[in-house]
């Protein structure tokens, strides 16, 4: 790969962003309920992975690299998906009076 | 003999130690400083033990009782048992084991020390501006609004402690991965670097969360509001969610290491290869893993709901899995073997028993319905100490024992060696069993005073106590006697096949003479001497 | 020695229950700790480095000796994790009808009031043979409220309400502890536990002339000025709360949520936290100027309100 | 001396250490994976903060909406611009490094400092503005409209939120012109990608924490 199709790869995935941010700054206008959130962390999850896949090379990374990118990521969803366990399922007290 | 340097030679100015890099300096340095917080953390614990001695409240006050607690609790947790065998055996360790120079980032490691004291300097000044009444969880909303003690300072010790804890992590993981001489494969590591690999991987998984929560608490303090506060619809489980989703797997940040220290003494003072070594690597690793995802059993009667509960019991049982297999293992790996009661098995096998305990009486605390009645009694605190002390800490004098000989070169004396480790496992269970009674007939924790029916099982729990402090008082003098008039020790006094027993004893500053040694096979190629063995 | 008793009876059904699975656990766990040690011990007298014994080779069958070490502690495990999970979900559901006793902790005592009125301080009397549920709560910081002869205990949280219920069946005088750390005087904030014959229970609920809890919640309502708003003849408007208890509330944001004790709470203390549709988030907060007990008395009478006019 | 290991097991070999591997690529190696670990690490330090988030928005979700709507979502939207960009200035610097331009990786790194303190400056703007409109919890909280306690909330995440990705990037703009000295004095020269390499995963692992952390607080519900 040359030097030039390289730095233009990059400003290609910066326009990919730039494009993703306008999106998701529009689509909070439309009233999609909770689908605004979803729809917005969607976004955010294909923006960032176009920032560490080519940004940050995990693309090409090894794999040990990528196991421990992605270990990061598995732990956060394992502390709030427990977490959650328990708010979403806590009832408010019962009446017993 | 032929005069080899050692590491401990050289120009012996005290800035050649401040400064240095080589890991086994640094291991040093942090042996020394463990050793003061311990003994601080003691003195703060038999304070606890005299006021327990009779039901009245009658040596300390109500306060200064609950400092001790919790000075006890802080200290000995984040200032002496999590670094206590990563960062000294397993910083000295781990790069001869594996056949390496030295740590991957030697500077890191040396600031990972000094970050270490920066964090002690904070607790210590909590200590004497007045100290701190959270206990060692630091529970809002009473560590936020109701305390009137020095938590920001605590907080703050534990914070800078806890990024020297990650500094430590980080740096074995990266050794272990890039440092392994030729022939190391990760199925030929000893199972004491498998153990320090998952215990760093969860040094930095897990600290991060306690920082950020304990930020989180520090700033409601400081500004009167925040998100674990009920007066403002805030939630203070979510407090002991973040709390314990590090605190939980921080108990396997001090067993796993230990479980490598028994493992590497066991075999060789059986001469055998460990009993199914890849299912011993594997139980570690599931250990870790699984680990992370328990915390909810300290949250049964918290309020949690009930499905969660359920979740976090169930796998609290599947946790022990490994955990059993450990203890399986290691007794079938003396089957058929040639035992030897030096003083490191003895802590070694002690280590068996005492977990072995702990472990099962952990099941209790799993079952939901049993949990019910005996959280926050002294079935609790019985039982983590079962884990903690009677584990960890005997497996970690265990293990000093075991490599004494490597680190300074001399023999300590075996006589006193056993002696203490025999005084240390009985006191341990006089002290800690009739604990579990207690718990059983529903003494709360963290009380100065307590019912008189309570009192003789408390007064043979602090008597077990006092025999307790001086067997671990005993190896500081004949340790300390040893180190100029104990007898030279050879290379492999123990006649073990570990890398760090190529080395002389103590080892060069660079750990292997000329070349690096190679691997051709796994760990423990113990063979029972067969001249003994014939019938 | 006053009271000594190794292992003490529970003072409830549930606790014998109880007791059966800790006995089961103890036996289970205690073969397993001989059994382990035992062999320890034996492998250490048997392969003693000074005795002449066969040593060559290590055990040939070895894999069936660890899948069954995993296999059969996880099938003990299984039985011991739903048999207790059992037991523990008993405590979340009381049965209709339970008695109903209010309990707030507070730095450091526990303030109980009883239904019809009748309040104690740091004991807790309740009658025998008949099911009682305690509805929990905090005025500062987390206590837990522990009754080890009933072996059972609860969290008591700020914020929010909690319960445990509980059928005592021995009438005697049992501990009762806060058993999570609450600051200074924790280790004195306990009380007793009085289980009483129902007949002399009732004798004792009936001591005094005291106002029922709905009555003295309705004294709040017109001290606070809550009834110059949700009064029948009120000039602002707000919503009437008769008959609102336990149905259904359409809040302005389009959501709905039932009318427990949580929304009432939350209504007088973050009254702009859910709005009934229709109407203008105004009411002030409450929040520093009722207890914990008193609001266990405004929600009482707000509850009443859902049933026949009071007399 | 006398040694009673069998030497069988294990023989010394007569390579040396530098032989068995290239040095400097095994250094290359540990410095990403050390790097990756930090990373790691840090997305635990701040998720611990995202969790809360979640979590407290479950009970307040009106408080959240409204909450949101008082922040500034075109300074936000400039800022997220911004940042992004700064990401690509500094993978730019990254690429030229690799093919030892270290004078065009330096202007680069200077650039990317440059936008992350036009970043910092909105930034302190925005919270000029909250200030000024009272949407400072603890301090000074005068919010408008129901409910106070959800946004009180809502604001007290916000900004420990954004200070904390605020304080990562005020680190790594310093960090950034530091490399970009050494690079104009000719340290840190030629044939040495690794270090910058690592600044840039340092960086951009900031400006992935805040696309996360944009749409969370400044979109949560615009209409």
């Amino acid at each position: 790969m040359s030097e030039r199709s390289a730095a233009r790869r990059l400003m290609g995935v910066w326009a990919l962003l730039m494009l993703l941010l306008a999106l998701t700054v529009g689509s909070a206008f439309l009233p999609l309920g909770v689908g605004n959130t979803l729809l917005s962390l969607l976004i955010a999850a294909a923006k960032a992975s176009l920032v560490v896949a080519f940004y940050m090379h995990l693309r090409t990374g090894s794999a040990p690299l990528r196991l421990i990118a992605s270990t990061g990521l598995l732990w956060l969803l394992l502390l709030i998906m427990l977490t959650l366990a328990d708010t979403l399922t806590r009832p408010s007290v019962s009446a017993p009076w | 003999m032929t005069v080899t340097p050692s590491y401990l030679g050289g120009v012996r100015r005290l800035r050649d130690w401040l400064l240095t890099r080589d890991h086994k300096r640094i291991a040093i340095l942090y042996l020394v400083s463990i050793t003061v917080f311990f003994f601080v953390g003691a003195l703060a614990i038999a304070l606890v033990r005299l006021e327990l001695f009779t039901p009245e409240g009658d040596v300390l006050t109500a306060e200064t009782y609950n400092k001790a607690f919790s000075v006890h609790g802080i200290l000995m947790v984040w200032f002496f048992l999590i670094p206590s065998i990563p960062a000294t055996l397993g910083n000295f360790l781990i790069p001869l084991m594996i056949g390496a120079r030295d740590l991957a980032f030697p500077r890191l490691n040396l600031l990972s020390w000094y970050i270490y004291t920066l964090g002690g300097a904070f607790t210590l000044y909590a200590l004497l501006a007045g100290g701190v009444d959270t206990g060692w969880t630091f529970y809002t909303p009473y560590s936020t609004f109701f305390s009137n003690s020095h938590v920001f300072a605590a907080a703050a010790g534990v914070f800078v402690v806890g990024f020297s804890s990650i500094l430590t992590g980080l740096n074995i993981v990266v050794t272990v991965h890039t440092l392994r001489t030729r022939g190391m494969h990760w199925f030929r590591l000893p199972l004491f670097v498998w153990a320090l690999y998952a215990t760093s991987a969860i040094l930095l998984l897990a600290t991060p969360v306690l920082a950020m929560t304990l930020v989180l608490m520090a700033s409601e303090r400081l500004f009167g509001v925040g998100i674990f506060d009920p007066a403002l619809g805030g939630d203070p489980l979510l407090f002991q969610h973040l709390f314990w989703f590090y605190s939980h797997p921080a108990v396997y940040i001090m067993i796993l290491p230990a479980m490598g220290v028994a493992s590497e003494v066991i075999t060789c003072f059986s001469r055998n290869p460990i009993f199914g070594y890849r299912m011993m690597a594997y139980a570690i690793l599931a250990i870790a893993l699984i680990g992370f995802m328990v915390w909810g059993h300290h949250m049964f009667t918290s309020g949690q709901s009930m499905y969660a509960g359920m979740v976090f019991s169930l796998l609290s049982f599947l946790v022990a899995i490994p955990s059993a297999i450990k203890v399986f293992n290691w007794t079938a790996t003396l089957y058929r073997g040639e035992i030897h009661f030096d003083a490191p098995m003895i802590y070694a096998l002690g280590f068996v028993g005492l977990f072995l305990i702990g472990g099962l009486t952990g099941l209790f605390l799993a079952a939901l319905a049993l949990d019910v009645h005996l959280t926050d009694t002294y079935f609790v605190i019985s039982h983590f100490h079962y884990i903690m002390v009677g584990g960890s800490v005997m497996a970690y004098i265990g293990g000093i024992h075991f490599w004494w000989p490597k680190i300074t070169g001399r023999r300590y004396p075996e006589f006193w060696a056993r002696f203490a480790a025999l005084l240390m496992f009985f006191g341990f269970n006089l002290t800690f069993f009739p604990q579990y009674i207690l718990g059983y007939l529903g003494m709360p924790r963290r009380v100065h005073e307590y019912a008189p029916e309570f009192s003789v099982l408390n007064v043979l729990s602090s008597a077990g106590a006092s025999l307790l402090a001086v067997a671990y008082i005993l190896p500081l003098f004949y340790l300390g006697w040893s180190l100029r008039k104990g007898r030279r020790a050879t290379a492999n006094p123990w006649n073990a096949t570990g890398l760090e027993w190529r080395t002389s004893s103590p080892p060069p500053p660079l750990n292997f003479a000329e070349q690096l040694p190679e691997v051709s096979e796994g760990p423990y190629a113990y063979d029972p001497d067969p001249q003994r063995g014939h019938l | 020695m006053k009271g000594w008793n190794w292992f003490p009876a529970g003072a409830s059904h549930w606790a014998g229950g109880y007791d059966t699975l800790f006995f089961f656990m103890l036996a289970l766990s205690g073969i397993a700790a001989v059994a382990v040690i035992t062999t320890a011990v034996g492998f250490m007298f048997r392969y003693h480095h000074r005795r002449r014994v066969h040593r060559l080779g290590t055990a040939s069958f070895q894999r069936i000796l660890e899948y069954s070490w995993i296999g059969i502690p996880l099938l003990l495990f299984i039985v011991v994790f739903l048999w207790a999970a059992n037991l523990y979900a008993d405590l979340f559901f009381p049965p209709a009808g339970a008695m109903p006793v209010y309990i707030t902790g507070k730095q450091w005592m526990w303030k109980i009031q009883h239904a019809n009125g009748r309040r104690e301080y740091d004991e807790l009397h309740v009658p025998a043979g008949r099911p009682v549920v305690l509805v929990l709560t905090s005025e500062d910081v987390i206590h837990s409220l522990s009754l080890p002869a009933l072996r059972i205990k609860r969290d008591v949280v700020p914020g929010r309400y909690t319960k445990i219920w509980f059928q005592a069946d021995r009438p005697g005088s049992y501990h009762l502890f806060c058993a999570e750390y609450c600051g200074a005087s924790h280790a004195r904030m306990t009380g007793r536990l009085v289980v009483l014959p129902p007949d002399r229970f009732a004798a004792w609920l009936g001591e005094g002339e005291i106002p029922s809890l709905a009555r003295a919640g309705e004294a709040l309502f017109r001290q606070h000025g809550c009834s110059g708003c949700h009064g029948a003849n009120a000039s602002v408007r707000a919503p009437p709360l008769e008959g609102v208890f336990g149905k259904p509330v359409a809040l302005s944001d389009g959501t709905t949520v039932v009318a427990d004790e949580r929304y009432i709470r939350d209504s007088i203390l973050l009254p702009r936290k859910e709005v009934v549709g229709g109407y203008e988030p105004i009411m002030p907060s409450f929040r520093g100027q009722l207890s914990e007990a008193e609001i266990f008395k405004l929600i009482a009478y707000v509850k009443s309100l859902g049933e026949v006019p009071t007399p | 001396m006398k040694d009673p290991t069998p030497t069988t097991r294990i023989r010394n070999v007569a390579t040396s250490e530098s032989e068995v591997r290239d040095p400097l690529r095994r250094q290359e190696h540990a410095a990403a994976l050390g790097m990756w670990l930090f990373l790691a690490t840090e997305t635990l330090f701040v998720g611990a903060l995202f969790a809360a988030y979640l979590l407290v928005r479950i009970t307040h979700p009106q408080g959240f909406i409204l909450g949101s709507r008082e922040t500034d979502i075109v300074l936000g939207t400039l800022n997220t611009a911004v940042l992004l960009t700064s990401s690509l200035t500094m993978a730019l610097a990254v690429d030229r490094q690799r093919v030892d331009m270290t004078r065009a990786a330096s202007r680069w790194l200077m650039i990317t400092a440059v936008l992350g303190l036009i970043f910092l400056g909105i930034k302190g703007l925005e919270y000029t503005l909250d200030w000024r409109h009272g949407l400072v919890p603890g301090l000074h909280f005068e919010p408008v409209g129901g409910q106070a306690r959800g946004m009180e909330l809502f604001f007290f995440l916000y900004f420990m939120m954004t200070g904390v990705h605020a304080l990562h990037l005020f680190l790594g703009i310093g960090l950034v012109g530091a490399f970009a000295a050494m690079l104009q004095r000719g340290r840190l020269g030629a044939g040495n990608p690794a270090p910058i390499e690592n600044l840039g995963l340092y960086w951009h692992f900031v400006d992935v924490v805040w696309i996360f952390l944009f749409p969370l607080l400044y979109l949560v519900h615009r209409t």
